[in-house]
């Protein structure tokens, strides 16, 4: 099955062309054809990770094949080759699993608008994509399907091209990924300026042996930036906010569940990068955990039902690159593979939510369990999972983080983390409490949605349940020795770090409650009484308008200079030139007087001055 | 008698120019229009026996030069003399009267322009030039009913006449200097005597006598003036004939007689090269009229043709053979665009061209592409003729003075442009005709621009031509 | 004892006095003369330079008469150009001949 | 292969031409088709040859030679190697969508297309030719219809960018062609022979002085036409006036000419005078790319940022031959390739959008995807490729530009710049390049549905051949590169050798 793994992208890749060509005028067709395409994709998917068991593929022991794809002789050597370990294997079933289930919840969301062919064929390019990158054997070939996930990214934020406010998120997202691309590549430029290759293996067997540590911790650094942008750290995260204008299944793919983490998981697959430099090690960690407590905390005032997650997600990313920060890439990938679950369920969930009501507002909604018993029960699973209670799958892969950092000594990290936890919790049991409970507002009735909304909401809510216990660290054989960096290590449970956070999470949803979960006029007050603090997380730091700023008057500004410059003193110079010869021709012509006798006076004027010119040796005269 | 074979063209063009003027005379009023076609079909039959004895060489009664650089400049102004006779037909029947005498001081000038380029003997020389000028006097200023063509004749026969006592005085001394009229025998005093102060003095003058013939600036203010007023086909003919002859002349004189002072003299024509460029260049920009815009450029022309004189080698003499063959063409060409403008339209200011390439669209191509091969613009053969020229220059070194050229002949690109945008971009003015043109000045056209094109597509023909006659005239 | 010299100044002399007059004269006539005078100048030049020079041959003699000839013909054609003006203008001035400049 | 088939591509035109003369003025359909069809006759025969050129064996193929003016060592010689050979593909495939995108024409019809085909004429000429006269000569061809083109049938101050295009492409070549003259006497000597055989040219050894000196006028000539910032403000002025077809032949192709040049005449023949230049080209080609780029973000007319992006992108090529190593020349001669389509594809779109609203004001329009979804899509695969996503051909061209450029380790001013830090900042032109591409995107066509431009109709029929065609070559190359790198490899493989084998001199700075 391996050796046909290239399949699984090709497969979408090909109902691209097919949906947009063919059967865009049949709107049940493109659907088809693109569920069929990923639904292949996540059968053969699952039969990779079988093998990559069956066959004892381990981290130490890939798969690779490849075939050139762009050669000049003895400089350059570019493959399109895919590279298959568990790392490949966990993530490819992530992704075809949950890609396939947002295309089977769409068919029901966007049910009626007219851009339905082209949403399955923009999901159908984007599954292509990622499952591309998750496979791709070296850095070119992961950023190649690393700025085209950010294409379909783009395309599918701005897909209501007919609101002013997507088509600004698409461009946002887009600009703010290029500034981290351009890290990512100089990062890999580097990388192939010392080692003269692309390819994973390669650089693995080079790497360690590298003298040169500041420059590759340079390297190291500047492919960090990739990440940033991709996984929307700080401070490259403006973009993910805004990106929720798109479809709400887009967001659960691509800003939730995979595209996003594609930061992580390049972070994962080039860990022996990371490895060997301590300096940059530190440097993750903290970029992670700083945009684990920034974004929890503007969260934690958002209204925007789709917002708050978005945030959720900044910083459940943030955990994970902490966890790869701290040294622990198991951990890492695990909470990506639980998040990836839970996460999704919780945007679909609130899809579903959208779907029934046309409102994102969490104040103007309430008492939505009473219409909506599946989506309700769905997404407190979720929230659960998020908030990190036993024993769903959220609380097994926060703890490993947590112990993790703990464990690595990184004791401010651990609180931060554990702070975290416990405004992850509040957060969304403010949601909850405010949205699915309560008084229902007027005006706003839902309905329950149809089945091909809920059917995948149910099989994410048993994955959000079950899909932890792989990695438990009661688990024998489990996640920590299938995905793992150097040595395979069983975690050790660590009881004190597990009581902490279950404890700190129940204290976030009955601080949630006493707020939120009656009537209650606290909020408000403290609002009131912190007024600055409540407008600086409302407006998100003012980041944002701090870029603005930059962007209007700084960039715009020098732009417009340059503008003037180049219109008035460049083409001021050249067109000086040209003027000043029609002047100089316009004043010589004056000499020319229509008076035979002046002509004659000058024709002797010169015969005198050349007959002076060569009989004065003072003149460079020949006649001594 | 083999000498007087190898006067044939001359003597030819002499009855031919004569016979014409008896023709003028005997035939009835109504008919003299045939007398136009007996000038051309005359121009083209001797031009037919000039090329037939390119090849030849000798020299007759001690100073009369046949070699294969006098015959093709020969061959260049029975061209010249052909187009502008072709060009006349109309124009000059326009005017109507004594049309017998317009072709016969036509032919009596071409012949004047080869005794001139033939002449190895200062006598004959003098007397060459003074047959072309007066000719020339009188064709200026052949339309008796206009006053500019007055004022044309009177300036060029005052201000000719200044420069051939100018010429002539340069001529005495030299004569005193080298003991003789006769061109190498100058020539052997030199080498043997170096350079005396007499000697110096009358190159000078000659010098000056010359660049007034050949238009160069500071001794070319007659040129815009006559240029403007005379008929439009008689300066075509001026512009390009009597610049090529005065050209041929002075390398027969300066190569010739002088070429041990070549150190000196080059100076002075680097210096003349330089302004006649920019300042032929400079003051076209301006210019409103049609004829005053070739005429300044036909300054600038020569600016470049003595470039070759510069250099002072072979590949100097052939670039200037080859690029003055060209420049008749394209200069006729441009001429007789406008010749046959102003037959329709009457009127020789470069607005009134506007959207001339919708009335007749053979008209606006043929300046068009004349204008584009005197700015040296490829694919016409006024650049091949540039390229010998800059060549030839920047084999001496002076590759500066070939930047400026260069520089220059953009320039003049720019107000050649003038006159195509009002061609194409402009509209025509409201109920306007389609240009008329009469056959022959369609043939004629026609001719010059295809030998336009072909010459600098494929200019090996012309340039073999040139380059063994050049080779020839250098190392005899 | 007159040499060539002396001569050679005398022409020198009548062709400064010549071009005085070409320039200097406002009547297109006049004009005429003095280019007249600084052919005669070159006249005197030739023939000095004959006697003194190659006194056995006469090139220089003969190419005074030319001259001469010449300066003839050149000056019936600038007359009868300046007669033709003066009908039209009504007069010879050389200063009023500007219809035609820059 | 004893068909000339070179010569025929270059000739299809030229007889396309001859017939157009001869078809009455108001047949206009009957022109455009004669005209369609002699381009599309050089077509089929660039992509014959494009096929048949074996990359194997590398070198000048198809070489025909005919003796032309021989006492100066001038011959008809035509051949491409691998560099020369996607540029006629290039011209081709540009001029064949460019009479596409000039179908809707109806002024002067017959006068356009002559113009039209004389031009790509001298284009294809250009990248023929083997021999400098003649390289010259098709070079200078293409200025003078290109300046009636635009004085006639452009727009915006068309006469005036008319001229000063013209004007500034004559300077331009004036300084090449005393470059060549130079050459050619100095090679004449050398050998003893004339011959502007380029390849016998390359074989000279020329002294460094002459090098350095004779390398700065062909900079200044072929850079011009690039256009090297600051002789780079014919560019978007003449942009903007050209009407659509000329605007793709002339950002297209006609641009790719002076950076061909550079390559072929500059770099090949004076491999010590290109590294001396080499770092002042390097510095301003980061002008050109970041400059250009800031400029496009501030334009108002999509035109302009057309234009001022053509400059920045070029500058990427220019930082390829500055960088004079194997990866970056070969970017730099796919980036030439990658960008005439790109921005063809743009010219073509634009022209399209133009021609039916009569207004190229970005402010004025928005949401014109409702209207024109096709044009739309067209123009943001264009925007993708403009800002170089993988899978499209600029992608790879810039990659290898840049990896060829950052990998060269040389420093400049004496420690305080080096090509890395110039190849950061030409890199950092990416993020310039997708925020202005992209904020064009939206505000021409995403947003609200505008009433206004409710009439305008989306491309469809005719119109479709040049978006289908572009975007078709831009996806092509930008999947499978080595279809084109390989070729390209071939052509850049003897002028990398001559440059190694070059003395070492430091550059100017």
């Amino acid at each position: 099955m391996t050796s046909y793994a290239w399949l699984i992208p090709v497969l979408p890749a090909i109902a691209f062309p097919i949906i947009v060509f063919i059967t865009r005028k049949v709107r049940f067709l493109s659907a088809l054809v693109a569920i069929a395409a990923i639904a292949a994709s996540f059968v053969m998917a699952v039969g990779v990770l079988q093998e990559v068991f069956l066959l004892g593929i381990t981290m130490e022991h890939p798969v690779e094949y490849a075939v050139p794809w762009l050669q000049i002789p003895g400089l350059l050597k570019i493959e399109a080759g895919i590279l298959i370990d568990p790392l490949t294997a966990v993530m490819l079933l992530v992704v075809t699993l949950v890609a396939l289930l947002v295309e089977i919840y769409s068919v029901g969301y966007m049910h009626g608008d007219p851009g339905f062919s082209s949403f399955f064929s923009y999901l159908s390019l984007f599954s292509a994509s990622m499952l591309g990158l998750v496979l791709a054997n070296n850095y070119f070939m992961i950023f190649f399907f690393w700025e085209l996930v950010g294409l379909c990214s783009y395309l599918l934020i701005g897909f209501y091209y007919h609101k002013p406010e997507a088509a600004r998120a698409g461009l946002k997202a887009f600009v703010t990924n290029r500034v981290a691309d351009f890290g990512f590549m100089l990062g890999f430029f580097f990388l192939f300026a010392m080692f003269g290759t692309f390819n994973f293996r390669e650089l693995a067997e080079a790497i360690p042996g590298y003298q040169n540590t500041a420059f590759l911790a340079l390297a190291a650094a500047l492919v960090f930036i990739g990440p940033i942008g991709k996984s929307a750290q700080f401070p490259l995260h403006v973009w993910l906010p805004d990106a929720m204008e798109g479809p709400t299944p887009v967001s659960a793919l691509i800003h939730a569940a995979t595209m996003v983490a594609a930061g992580v998981y390049l972070l994962a697959r080039a860990f022996v990068l990371f490895a060997s430099l301590p300096d940059v090690m530190l440097l993750v960690a903290y970029v992670g955990g700083f945009t684990a407590l920034f974004s929890a905390t503007i969260a934690v005032a958002q209204r925007d039902i789709k917002r708050i997650l978005a945030y959720s997600t900044m910083s459940q990313l943030g955990y994970m690159v902490m966890a790869m920060g701290v040294g622990s890439m198991t951990a890492g990938m695990f909470h990506l593979m639980t998040h990836a679950f839970f996460k999704a369920l919780l945007f679909l969930g609130a899809g579903s939510v959208i779907h029934a009501l046309e409102e994102q507002d969490i104040f103007r909604m309430g008492g939505l369990y009473k219409d909506m018993k599946v989506t309700t029960t769905t997404f407190v699973i979720a929230a659960l999972a998020l908030a990190g209670l036993p024993p769903l799958a959220g609380f097994w892969s926060k703890d490993e983080i947590l112990a993790a950092t703990f464990d690595h000594g990184f004791t401010g990290l651990y609180i931060l983390g554990t702070l975290v936890a416990f405004l992850t919790a509040f957060y969304m049991f403010r949601l909850i409490f405010v949205a699915f409970f309560g008084k229902r507002r007027a005006g706003l009735h839902g309905h329950e949605s149809p089945l091909t909304m809920t059917v995948p909401l149910l099989i994410l809510a048993v994955l959000s349940v079950v899909s932890g216990f792989v990695g438990t660290p009661f688990t024998e054989h489990g996640f920590s020795t299938f995905v793992y960096y150097g040595e395979p290590h069983h975690v050790e449970p660590n009881y004190a770090v597990m009581l902490i956070s279950v404890l700190v999470a129940l204290a976030g949803i009955g601080l949630a409650w006493l707020f939120y979960g009656r009537p209650s006029d606290v909020p408000e007050r403290i609002a009131n009484r912190y007024r600055s603090l409540y407008n600086l997380l409302v407006n998100k730091y003012y980041i944002d308008e701090i870029y603005l700023w930059l962007f209007r008057r700084v960039v715009l500004g020098l732009s417009e200079a340059f503008n003037w410059h180049d219109r008035h003193v460049v083409d001021g110079i050249f067109d000086g030139v040209g003027d000043m010869t029609r002047i100089s021709g316009r004043k010589l012509r004056l000499l020319q007087t229509g008076n035979l006798q002046t002509y004659a006076l000058v024709i002797f004027t010169a015969v005198v001055i050349i007959a002076l010119w060569m009989a004065a040796p003072v003149f460079g005269g020949v006649v001594q | 008698m083999a000498s007087l074979q190898l006067l044939t063209v001359e003597i030819l063009t002499a009855a031919l120019g004569l016979g014409l003027l008896a023709l003028g005379l005997l035939v009835p009023q109504k008919d003299r229009r045939g007398i136009g076609y007996v000038a051309a079909a005359g121009l083209a039959g001797i031009m037919g026996v000039a090329l037939s004895m390119r090849d030849a060489s000798g020299v007759v009664l001690q100073g009369y030069v046949i070699d294969p650089f006098g015959t093709y400049f020969k061959v260049l102004f029975l061209a010249a003399a052909l187009l502008a006779a072709v060009c006349s037909f109309e124009y000059v029947e326009k005017m109507g009267f004594n049309q017998g005498e317009y072709y016969a001081l036509l032919v009596l000038a071409t012949l004047g322009m080869m005794i001139l380029a033939s002449s190895g003997e200062l006598i004959s020389l003098y007397l060459g030039l003074e047959l072309m000028t007066i000719a020339f006097c009188i064709l200026a200023a052949y339309r008796l009913d206009d006053a500019k063509s007055a004022e044309a004749g009177i300036k060029y026969v005052l201000l000719g006449a200044m420069s051939s006592a100018i010429l002539l005085y340069g001529l005495s001394l030299v004569y005193g200097a080298g003991g003789s009229t006769v061109i190498k025998e100058i020539a052997r005093a030199v080498a043997a005597g170096g350079a005396s102060p007499a000697l110096i003095l009358g190159t000078i003058f000659i010098l000056a006598g010359f660049a007034f013939k050949v238009t160069a600036v500071p001794f070319h203010m007659w040129s815009p003036d006559v240029y403007e007023g005379a008929p439009t086909p008689v300066t075509a003919f001026l512009s390009v004939a009597s610049k090529a002859a005065g050209f041929a002349a002075l390398v027969r004189v300066f190569f010739g007689a002088l070429p041990d002072l070549h150190n000196f003299w080059v100076q002075l024509f680097i210096a003349l090269a330089v302004l006649t460029m920019v300042l032929g260049n400079l003051v076209a920009i301006p210019q409103t009229n049609i004829k005053r815009l070739l005429a300044y450029s036909s300054i600038s022309q020569a600016g470049y043709l003595l470039l070759g004189v510069v250099s002072f080698s072979v590949l100097g003499i052939g670039a200037i053979m080859y690029y003055a063959m060209l420049y008749v063409f394209g200069n006729m060409g441009a001429f007789m665009a406008a010749t046959a403008f102003s037959n329709a339209d009457g009127s020789d200011e470069i607005r009134d061209y506007a959207g001339l390439a919708r009335r007749s669209p053979l008209v606006a191509a043929v300046m068009l592409f004349s204008l584009l091969s005197l700015a040296g613009i490829p694919p016409m053969a006024g650049f091949v003729g540039k390229l010998y020229l800059f060549m030839a220059i920047i084999s001496r070194g002076y590759i500066w003075l070939a930047i400026l050229g260069i520089l220059m002949s953009m320039v003049s690109v720019y107000y050649y442009l003038q006159v195509a945008k009002a061609m194409y971009l402009g509209n025509p003015p409201e109920e306007s005709q389609p240009v008329r043109v009469t056959p022959g000045l369609q043939i004629a056209m026609i001719v010059s621009l295809l030998i336009l094109f072909i010459l600098g597509i494929y200019p090996t023909p012309l340039t073999n031509y040139a380059m063994n006659s050049a080779v020839a005239f250098f190392m005899p | 004892m007159i040499t060539l010299n002396h001569y050679l100044a005398l022409g020198g002399l009548l062709f400064c006095i010549g071009l005085f007059g070409a320039l200097a004269k406002k009547n297109a006539v006049a004009v005429l003369m003095g280019i007249e005078l600084m052919l005669n100048a070159v006249n005197i030049n030739l023939v000095a330079f004959n006697h003194f020079l190659e006194p056995a041959r006469v090139t220089g003699q003969v190419f005074a008469i030319f001259v001469i000839v010449v300066a003839a013909a050149e000056v019936a054609v600038g007359l009868a150009l300046v007669l033709n003006i003066y009908r039209r203008r009504l007069e010879s001035n050389v200063d009023d001949l500007d219809w035609m400049k820059w | 292969m004893n068909f000339p088939i070179l010569t025929a591509i270059m000739l299809a035109p030229v007889v396309g031409l001859l017939f157009i003369l001869l078809i009455p003025e108001r047949e206009e359909l009957t022109i455009k088709i004669t005209a369609a069809v002699a381009t599309f006759v050089s077509l089929v025969l660039a992509i014959v040859a494009y096929v048949l050129y074996d990359n194997g064996r590398g070198g000048l193929q198809f070489l025909q030679d005919v003796s032309w003016v021989p006492s100066f060592g001038i011959n008809y010689s035509v051949g491409v190697d691998g560099m020369s050979m996607p540029m006629v593909l290039l011209t081709a495939i540009v001029i064949f969508t460019g009479v596409f995108a000039s179908w809707d024409m109806t002024k002067r019809v017959k006068e356009f297309f002559i113009f039209l085909l004389m031009l790509v004429t001298g284009v294809f000429g250009v990248f023929i030719s083997r021999d400098l006269f003649f390289f010259y000569l098709f070079f200078e061809v293409a200025v003078i219809p290109m300046y009636l083109l635009i004085g006639i049938w452009g727009s915006t101050r068309k006469e005036y960018a008319a001229m000063k295009l013209t004007l500034y492409l004559l300077v331009g070549s004036a300084f090449a062609l005393i470059g060549i003259i130079a050459t050619f006497l100095y090679a004449a000597q050398q050998l003893g022979h004339a011959t502007f055989d380029i390849q016998t040219l390359a074989a000279v050894k020329y002294d460094l002085g002459f090098q350095k000196f004779v390398f700065f006028l062909m900079l200044i000539g072929f850079g011009v036409l690039v256009p090297i910032w600051p002789l780079h403000l014919w560019s978007p002025d003449g942009h903007v006036a050209a009407p659509t077809a000329v605007s793709m032949l002339h950002a297209g192709v006609l641009m790719k000419l002076g950076a061909y040049g550079l390559i072929r005449v500059g770099v090949f023949l004076f491999p010590e005078g290109a590294k001396y230049w080499a770092p002042l080209i390097a510095v301003l080609c980061i002008v050109n790319v970041v400059y250009g780029a800031m400029i496009a973000m501030v334009q108002k007319d999509l035109k302009f940022v057309i234009g001022y992006s053509s400059v920045s992108h070029m500058g990427y090529v220019l930082l390829g031959i500055a960088a004079l190593n194997t990866l970056s020349l070969n970017g730099a001669v796919a980036q030439m390739f990658a960008h005439g389509i790109m921005t063809a594809l743009f010219f073509a779109l634009v022209g399209n959008v133009y021609h039916k609203a009569h207004t190229r004001e970005i402010a004025r329009f928005g949401g014109l995807a409702h209207q024109m979804p096709r044009v739309a899509a067209g123009f943001l695969i264009g925007g993708l490729a403009s800002l170089g996503l993988p899978g499209l051909n600029n992608f790879v061209a810039e990659f290898l530009i840049f990896i060829g450029s950052f990998t060269r380790d040389q420093s400049l001013l004496g420690g305080l710049l080096s090509y890395r830090i110039l190849s950061i900042l030409a890199i950092s032109g990416i993020v310039i390049t997708a925020t202005y591409v992209l904020r064009v995107v939206k505000n021409t066509f995403f947003g609200p549905r505008k009433p206004e431009w409710d009439h305008l109709e989306d491309a469809r029929g005719v119109e479709m051949v040049p978006i289908v065609v572009l975007v078709a070559t831009l996806i092509l190359f930008g999947l499978l590169p080595s279809l084109q790198i390989d070729m390209i490899n071939s052509g850049v493989a003897p002028l990398v050798a001559k440059i190694e084998a070059a003395k070492a001199i430091g550059g100017i700075f």
